[in-house]
Order: C-alpha cells, then structure tokens, then sequence
C-alpha cells in the first residue's frame, strides 16, 4: 500500500454542488496517484487552534493528468463549515492516502453499490476504477430531498441510477434500501455482483440483513470518530462480529478499515 | 553546533524530545512521517501481562483545546508484544522506553522480567496512572502501593525505570518521593486527567466508560503546575508531559524543572510534531545563544 | 410557561443560573449590562474578617480556552462589606449567598455570624479552596477539617450553607460527604484546577504568585467529572460550577446532577451570560417539550 | 459617568495607517456621544473560540454627526492580527464606554502630552476636547522609526509638535523624554499647564521623575492586562504609591483608571 504522507496544497476550487455540500479540488501530485476508492484524507481545519483533529473525508476523486483531487463533503459542524468558507488559493494540509480501500474479485462483473447521503463520496472515484475493469454499476442512492443529490450527472454517464428521496421529492419515495430488495431478488446469479455500500449506520444495518439473506458479498465503508486517522490513538473501534474474547474484539475504523466485509463487524449506535 | 542532549540516570538522550505512550503506538504507525532515528526517546503504548481488547466505542471525544480518551490499554499482551512489536523497535537507532502495566505488584514485575534480556531496550515506564481501567489508578494515588511496585520492579531489572504518574491526586509530589524512594530512576507526569462530556440530545454520556482521560493543550497549565511541584520536591528527573504541541510548551516544562518532556495528544494531528518540535528547539537555542539546552532545566527566575 | 425553578434545600431558586464567586464583584459591576434580578441567585466574591489587599500584579494571564487567576482574594473585610456593599445586594430581587472565607474554623464562623442578622441574604457559601491564598485549600483537602468548619459554621446560622470545594484533591466526594455530615445544605464545585504558566523570554513564571487557579473552558471536562461524582455519592443538591459558559453546558452539567450551576469566568468577557444562558434554557425546554426543567436534574442515562 | 453597554456594530472602515498599525471604525450612536479621552472600550476578538478575553483599546477618536467611533491599535499578537484582518460590514461586539479620563483642571492653558508609540491613541480625542476648550496643546510623540507615526496631519491642525525617532529617521534622534526636559525647563509658570502622558512603562518612569522634578501635575493613561475591562475580576492590579499596608495596596486600571495621577502609582515591570 502506498506510503502517507503529510502534503502541504493549496486550494485549486470550492464549489457548491448541493445542500450544503461542496467539493473541494487540490492538487497534490502525490495524492492524485496511485489511489483508491475507499481510501481517505485527514485534512486540517485551518485557522481554529481549539480544533484539535484533522478531519477524515474520503477521496471523492482524482484527476491525474491535472495532479488535482477532489473531496466531497457536507457542512455539518463547526470543522467542515470552515473548510466550507475557504478561498482559493488558501494553504490546506493533508494527510494521506489512509485505510484501506474497496476490493474487485477477479470474477466481479457487476457493483451494486448503495449510497445513502454523503455516503456517496468514495464511488466517483470507484466509477472511474469500475470503466476502467469494465465492471458494470448499479447505482442505489438516497438522499432526504432531491436538492441533497451530488453529481448525478457524473454519475449518470457509466452508471444505472436508482434515486430514491425520504421526501418523495425525486425518484423513489422511501429508503433506498426499500429499492435494493426487488432488485437483488430478480438477480439470477449471485456470484459475479458484489455490493459496495457506503452511509448512515441504519442503513448500513439494512444492506447487512439483506445481503446475508441474499447471500450477496458486500463491502461497506465505515465513519467513526477518528483522533489519528493512522492507527495511533486506537480511538476508531469497530466491533467484531466474530471476537477472540478477552483478546481482539475490535477493529480499527482508520486501519483495518474503512472497508470492511459487511459480515465482519458490528454497526453499534 | 548546539548540544541538545539530556540525561536521565544512567541514559543520555540525543534530544528531550519523548514520544508519550498511547500517542505513539508501537512507532511503526509513524516510520513513513517521522525519521524515528531523531526522536530522543520513544515510550510505547502500554503493554500488560494478558492481552486486553480494550474499552468498546465511543472511545474518543473531541473537545475545545483538548480530548476525553477511554481506550482501555488494549494490547497483545506481553508474549504477542515480543514476537510482534519488538523487532521493528529493535531496529530503531534511539533509546526506546517500554511503557508497562499490571492489575498487581506482580504484574508489573512480570512485564518488565520478560523484556530484560531482550537486547535493545533501554528502560521501562510503569504505568501507575492510567484511567481507564479498574484500579487503574491505585498504584499512583497510594504512595505506599506505589513504592511497593516500583521496588519490585526495581529489583527485577538494571534498566532505568521511570514512574509515570496520574495528576488526579491531592499530592503529586507525595506520590513521586515515595516512586524514588523505592528506586525509580525518573518520575514522568503526568498521565491524563479525569474528565466527563455528556451528549444532550441523547442524555448520555459521550464516552462509554462515562469517564476518561483529558488531554492536550488544554491540561498544560496543570501539567506545568504538576512538574514544577515534582522538580522542587523530588531529586530525581522529571518527565513532562501533558499538553505540548510546540517548542515553546516544551521551553515552559523544562524552565520548570523538566528534564526530558514527552508529546502525546499533538502525534494524532501533527504527526511529525516530535520533529518539528526537535528543530525550533535548535533555533531557539541558536537565537539565543544557548550552546547546550540542558542549561535550561530548571532556570525558572523566582 | 416553562417552569425553570429549582430547589436547593430550603431556598426555591426561580432559575438555576447562578454567578460564580469572585466574577461577578458585588453584582453592581453588572447593574447595567444585566437585569440583576433576573438571576437565579447572585455569589458574591469571596469576603474575609480582616480586609485583605489581594496578590501583587501579575495576577491574570490568558490562556487558550482558559484563564489562570492568582488575585488572592482582596476585599475590605467583613465589617466595611457590610457597609459599603450589604445596601446594593439588599436591592436586588433575588437570591443573594455571601461567599466567605478565613484562615481558621474561626474564621468562617466569625462572618457568618455578622451577617447573620441582615435582611436580604438567603445564605453563605464557604470558600474551602481557594488555592492563592496560603493554607487556602486545607479546609477542602482534609476532611475532618472540612467537616468541623462546616459544622462550626452550621451552628452560626440558620441560613442554608453551601461548601464550595477544590477540585485539586484524590477524592473530592470524600471531602463533599464530609461536608455533607457537617451540615452543608449544598456542596458547590468546583473551585480552580491548581495551573502555571511560564514566560518563556524572562524565565519568570507569569503570575507572581508562580501558580495560580486555572478556570474557564479548558477545564469544563474535569468540573463535569467531579460533580458527576458528587452527585453520585452524595444526598444534598450539587452545584455545578466549571467552564460553562452556553446553555449546552449547563445542561450537560444538570444532566449528570447538578441541581443548580454557577457562570464564572465567562462573566468576564460576556458579561451578559447569565441571563443568554437562562433565556436558551428555556427555549431548549420549549423545543424538547420539558415543562419542568428540574426534571431534567440527574437524567444522565448509563 | 455613562452607564456601559454591550453594542453589537458592524465595521465601517479599516485602514493601514502605519507600520503594522490600523484605524477601525465602526458606527455606534450611543458610544460616539458622551464619552471622553482615556476611556476605552473592550473589543471582542471574532472567530477565535480559543481567544477568551476580549481586547481593551482607547478610544482613538469620535465622529458624532456621523455616529461613528475610531479605535488606532497596532497589531501586535493574534487577537489585534485577527482584528487587523476584518472586513468592511463585518460585526463586531464591543463593550464600554470604560474606565475614567482625563480632567481638565479649570485654569488649564496649555496640555502638554506626552506619547510614545500607540500611546497616541487616546489624544485624537483629547485635540477634539482641548480644541473645544480653547486650551493650547503641544504634542511631544516619540516612535522607533518615522514609518510608525500615526496622523501627524490631523494633530498638526491644533497642536505643536515635538516628535522624535529613536533611529533618527525623524525629528528628533532619541527618546521623546529628552526634549520633553528643555521644554519644561523654558516654562515660566507651571500652575495652569500639565502633563498628558501615555505609552511604554519605561517612558512613564522616566515622565513621572520629570514631573516630579519640575513639580507639574501630570495625569497618565496605564495598560495593564485586563479580563474584563469593568471591575469584575480584580486582575488589573495597579500599585499604589501610598498603600495602606494589608487593607488596600492596589488601584484597578479599569475602574479607578486607566487615567490617575502621576504621583498616585508605582510603575512595575
Ligand atoms: C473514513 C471517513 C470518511 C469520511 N468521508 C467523508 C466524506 O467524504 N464527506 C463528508 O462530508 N464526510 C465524511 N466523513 C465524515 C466527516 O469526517 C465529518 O462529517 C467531519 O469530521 C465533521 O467535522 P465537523 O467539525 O464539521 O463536525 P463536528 O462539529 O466535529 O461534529 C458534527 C457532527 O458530526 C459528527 N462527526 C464528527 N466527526 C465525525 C466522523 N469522523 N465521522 C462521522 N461523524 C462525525 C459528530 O458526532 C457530530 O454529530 C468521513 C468520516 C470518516 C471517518
Ligand atoms: C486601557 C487600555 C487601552 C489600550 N489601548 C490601546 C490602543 O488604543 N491601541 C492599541 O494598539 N493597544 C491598546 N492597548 C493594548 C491592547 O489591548 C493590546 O495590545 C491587545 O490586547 C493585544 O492583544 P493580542 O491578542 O493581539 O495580543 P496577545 O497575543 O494577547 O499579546 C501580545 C503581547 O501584548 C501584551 N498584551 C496583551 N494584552 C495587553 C493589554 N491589555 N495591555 C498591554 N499589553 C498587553 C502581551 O503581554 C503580549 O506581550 C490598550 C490596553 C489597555 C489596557
Ligand atoms: C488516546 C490516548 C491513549 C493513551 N494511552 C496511554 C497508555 O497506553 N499508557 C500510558 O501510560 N498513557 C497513555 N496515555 C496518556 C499519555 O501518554 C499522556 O500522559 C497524556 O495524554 C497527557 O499528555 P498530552 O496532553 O500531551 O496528550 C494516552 C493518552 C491518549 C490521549
Ligand atoms: C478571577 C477569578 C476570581 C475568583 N475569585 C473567587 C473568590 O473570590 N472566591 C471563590 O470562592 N471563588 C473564586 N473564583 C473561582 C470561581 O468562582 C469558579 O469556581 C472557578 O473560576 C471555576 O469556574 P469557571 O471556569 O466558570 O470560571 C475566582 C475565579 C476567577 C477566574
Ligand atoms: S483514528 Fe486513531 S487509531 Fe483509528
Ligand atoms: S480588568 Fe477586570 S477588574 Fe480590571
């Protein structure tokens, strides 16, 4: 795996790309090569010193021609609304690439992957990867309203979209995971699909039971509160489906993962 | 050229410059940000006699200038440790510290008892202190306990032993005199302080221990306070620790009396910290023409 | 309406929001930026038998997140307090605790009782650790002290009586229960974390005093543990005191038993706090539906 | 004395006006009436939760007709660097007016001030007031280089000036005290003039032997650290040159100043 390294950048864009969302875009030579999907970036937030911990986003995408990166987010906290007033031109520092990433099988000939919310960001760069394998994508994505949509556009020109909203606003009216269950029952053979799932714990949960009752392999990618985001503070526990009692009962979030096999852990609340 | 060595006992450190055990995991974690050659001295993360899984999540919370911890000591346990962590410590050029701990007197001693011959160790830290875990804390809040541990440890190793101390008592410094009564070589302090965060919405408190350990920036005062109380009072070195992010935290600990100082909570978000700390000392020292820092410890003006 | 009232003892105070000793002066500093009246209850700054002059300068020194204060309690002594700012707390329509402090069990008594027949106090806080002044924090570090202060002090009045104690000890329940067998209506914690702070171009510690009492923010996390503990351990009602400065604060506090707080160093520097915070209280119980915020006292789920 | 208030503004206009140091002006009806030289007020540092206190500044100079208020401050740390970097309709939190000022004795004729560096800041507003009063001013203004003089245009509309560099690079070479004793010496008559004195401690000791010496009354203008600005937390602890041994040894800058009498402290270090 590629080593990390602390990259000092400066910011190339900001843009507001939905609901409080933004993706930010910094070149970095190093970041932009040699990544994958799954894999994050913990990046500072400027300008607070009572802000302690880099913030953990996942690489969006990469653009290596350009040595330009991009991350997707979501203003939700004091951290991200920061990052979300910077100017371009200002000084960002990263660390990274961390965790693991997403796996293809050899015999993979369809993703399905399920994206609830912000839990989209790790697949732009995953589409590129899939075109690259030839590897067909089933895009399950959920949203609260259609206004929260990010890069359907994008999106759209490899992928099949499924959109649902909890609102009803676009797409199917409900959960996205509400959509996945037909789908997954017309599938005639199993083996060459595989699901990539990434978003809030409820529905990580949902996909869980219903890969095991599908018998699907399913990856997803997990958020915990991150101190490090490298394995030195053994804050991000995850635990094991399957513990050694006493000894190991829990994964690293930042080191292990952030992708897991979805029948390896546990979601807690 | 500035000399920036320190001593400690029978230890000579090429810098002050500590890694604080739990920070820093096993220093494998840091090898591609940080030349580990560099660092003074590297502490380890606690290591006990049995494997521990540690605490469940939530394990972390952020705080304004500080952070609540309740990781729990997870580790493999003293045997994994030998087999899994020390060769690639062993491979590292500085002087490296493994952090011990035991649920009793005996377990201390038998850390400490199977790392002995093994080569490439320079000495051990007795975790007297930490607050995470059940009577975690009373081999440092009883000084006769804790004279007790640290003369049999003492007993069972030649190497320097240092006594890290928990900052959650009425007297540190009563704790520290009876650590080097019974034979510590140095005193390193402090460990986190006990804190609590509540999540109002929810009505629970943030951490799943309830409480944990507070640490960063925001405990330097105290830990500043803590280390000057040990300088004054005790004959051996001190170790500072608690909240020191820059050159100039570190310059504060060691005008106190601090002999050494190591950095903790600053690794997880200024992962090559260590170092940059280690040059602005060397800038200082220039700037000021200060051709050996150890010349600082203990320069307070009263 | 939302009923903000709570009880501590025999006093029914129309809100929790209380002010911290020694800032908020004698409450007149504040007459014009805040409608006194509007306070749960109003602790004046710490008042002695004989005047004192307080610490010589530099008594205050910023820090991230915090504050370090060694001003070492100045007042003018009982008997002109009585004259010069008994009237103006007389005049306001709350609840108004002198704070008092002496250097013996004496002491405390001594204040207590020359106040003990003026109209317009509902009762006294007893300034058991203060940490600037010498021997300041004995009373809260020992707790047969504390208890036979608490009880000397209990037999002077018939007004409710608050022990105010230091959070700079092993087990700060020990000394609350004692307090608690003495007599004391309520414990208030906590006092300052015993902090220091060094400059780093003089070699001098900042404060003259060297160390001083660490309040604001930073150590919101330790307060929170502390009281928990109290509330925990002890019968009588526990006020909060550490670092709050919003309403989220304050209910984190109560949450985990805190039946009433007090607002300190953030009077200094928002000078209007007290009632921002009182007036986000009640919207927090308008949007949560929580008519009774005393409900919400201890609600911590484990 | 006006009551404080806690104002809530916005910045009307910030500019550099010399080496490192800004004029900021905001618009406030009620602290750009009724307030007077020497008093100041307490700004509150935006953005930085880490900054607890707010930051004292003189207030510099009023504009009543048009409602606006001027604070000069050099940026000096990281509350004055974050305040120098504000922008035009920004909102600013300020409390006051504070603090005593400066007492113009009946018979006064003529108001020798004595500034040095960013102790100029208060005596913009005393012109406004001597101006009004028909009392002579001459303005004795020391600085390290001439690239720090501030407003030496709008002084020199009333006053005389006697300045002085300590490189040289203006007027007088050396200290401001130095031409301050030949002044004094050529006095006539001491009784209706007097010292109006502001800036670094070493130059308040040596005004305050000069003072003595020539028996003029002289009023000084202190800084001292400060919490709160208003008497709440007793930090501000100016000695008195004549205590009262165990009872009451130490003025506070903020309410029994930032104005006293020479003769009535002890400058420490
Ligand atoms: C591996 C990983 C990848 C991530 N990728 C993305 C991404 O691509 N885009 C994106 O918008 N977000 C992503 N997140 C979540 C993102 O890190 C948090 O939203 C961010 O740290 C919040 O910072 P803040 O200061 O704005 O919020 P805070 O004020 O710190 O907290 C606001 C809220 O967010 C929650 N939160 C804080 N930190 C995290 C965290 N690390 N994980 C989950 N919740 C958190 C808090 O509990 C709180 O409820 C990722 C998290 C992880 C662990
Ligand atoms: C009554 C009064 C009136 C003042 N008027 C002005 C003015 O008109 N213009 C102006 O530029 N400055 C004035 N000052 C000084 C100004 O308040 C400080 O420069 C400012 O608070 C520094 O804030 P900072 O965050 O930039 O510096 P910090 O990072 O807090 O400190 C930088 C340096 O400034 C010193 N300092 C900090 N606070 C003060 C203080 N309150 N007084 C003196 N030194 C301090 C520190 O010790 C340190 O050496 C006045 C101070 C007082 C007490
Ligand atoms: C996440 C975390 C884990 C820690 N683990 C240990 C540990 O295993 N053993 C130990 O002796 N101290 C441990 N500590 C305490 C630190 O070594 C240090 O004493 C404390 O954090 C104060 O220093 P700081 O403020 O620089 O972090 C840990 C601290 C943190 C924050
Ligand atoms: C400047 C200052 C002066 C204080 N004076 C007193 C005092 O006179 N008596 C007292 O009991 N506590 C005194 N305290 C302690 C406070 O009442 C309070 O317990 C402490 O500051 C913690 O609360 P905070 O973090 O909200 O400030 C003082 C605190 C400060 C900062
Ligand atoms: S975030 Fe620190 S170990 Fe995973
Ligand atoms: S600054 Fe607080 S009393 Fe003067």
């Amino acid at each position: 795996m590629t080593l990390k390294r602390l990259c000092r950048s400066t910011l190339e864009n900001i843009s507001h790309v939905a609901r409080n969302t933004y993706v930010l875009t910094f070149r970095s030579h190093f970041l932009s090569h040699g990544v994958s999907a799954g894999q994050f970036l913990e990046i500072k937030v400027p300008q607070c010193s009572d802000i302690l911990w880099r913030r953990p986003f996942s690489i969006h995408n990469i653009d290596p021609e350009n040595d330009l990166v991009h991350v997707l987010f979501h203003a939700i906290g004091r951290g991200t609304t920061v990052l979300s007033m910077l100017e371009i031109g200002e000084g960002v520092e990263i660390l990274g690439p961390l965790g693991n990433h997403f796996h293809y099988d050899e015999h993979l000939e369809e993703a399905i992957v399920v994206a609830g919310g912000l839990g989209i960001a790790p697949f732009m760069l995953m589409k590129r990867e899939l075109r690259q394998r030839d590897i067909k994508m089933q895009l399950f994505y959920g949203v609260n309203s259609s206004d929260h949509f990010c890069a359907l556009d994008q999106f759209a020109d490899y992928a099949t979209l499924h959109l649902s909203t909890d609102d009803g606003s676009r797409g199917y009216h409900g959960v996205v995971t509400d959509m996945l269950i037909p789908y997954l029952e017309n599938l005639s053979e199993n083996a060459s699909k595989s699901l990539f799932v990434c978003g809030p714990t409820p529905m990580l949960r949902t996909v869980q039971t219903i890969a095991q009752q599908y018998n699907i392999a399913a990856q997803v990618s997990v958020e915990t509160i991150m101190a490090c985001g490298f394995g030195a503070c053994v804050g991000c526990a995850v635990p094991m489906k399957h513990p050694v009692p006493g000894k190991k009962e829990y994964y690293l979030a930042c080191k292990d993962g952030p992708v897991f096999h979805m029948h390896e852990i546990v979601f807690d609340d | 050229m500035i000399d920036l060595t320190v001593q400690i006992g029978s230890l000579t450190l090429k810098n002050p410059v500590m890694t604080a055990s739990g920070t820093f995991g096993y220093a494998e974690e840091f090898s591609d940000l940080v030349d580990l050659n560099e660092i003074g001295a590297i502490v380890t993360k606690t290591v006990t006699p049995k494997p521990r899984p540690g605490n469940p999540p939530r394990r972390i919370v952020e705080l304004p200038c500080g952070m609540l911890n309740s990781i729990g000591l997870p580790n493999v346990g003293i045997d994994d440790f030998i087999v899994e962590k020390i060769p690639f410590l062993q491979s590292i050029d500085t002087h490296i510290i493994i952090n011990v701990a035991g649920t009793d007197e005996q377990g201390f001693a038998e850390c400490v008892s199977r790392l002995e011959d093994m080569p490439g160790i320079s000495g051990y830290e007795l975790n007297f202190s930490c607050p995470n875990v059940k009577h975690g804390t009373t081999f440092s809040t009883d000084p006769f306990i804790a004279e007790r541990v640290t003369k049999s440890v003492r007993r069972s190793t030649k190497r320097p032993v240092f006594a890290k101390l928990t900052p959650n008592v009425t007297s540190i410094s009563e704790i520290g005199i009876a650590c080097e009564n019974g034979g510590a070589d140095a005193v390193s302090a402090i460990n986190t302080l006990i804190g609590m965060s509540v999540n109002t919405k929810t009505r629970k408190p943030k951490l799943a221990t309830i409480t944990g350990g507070y640490s960063g920036p925001a405990i330097k005062p105290v830990a500043l306070a803590k280390v000057f109380e040990l300088a004054c009072k005790l004959s051996i070195p001190v170790i500072a620790i608690g909240g020191i992010a820059t050159a100039q935290d570190a310059l504060e600990f060691m005008i106190a009396g601090a002999t050494a100082f190591q950095v903790g909570t600053t690794n997880f978000y200024e992962p090559d910290a260590t170092l940059t700390i280690k040059k602005d000392l060397e800038f200082y020292c220039q700037e000021n023409n200060i051709p050996r820092l150890a010349d600082l410890i203990g320069s307070i003006q009263l």
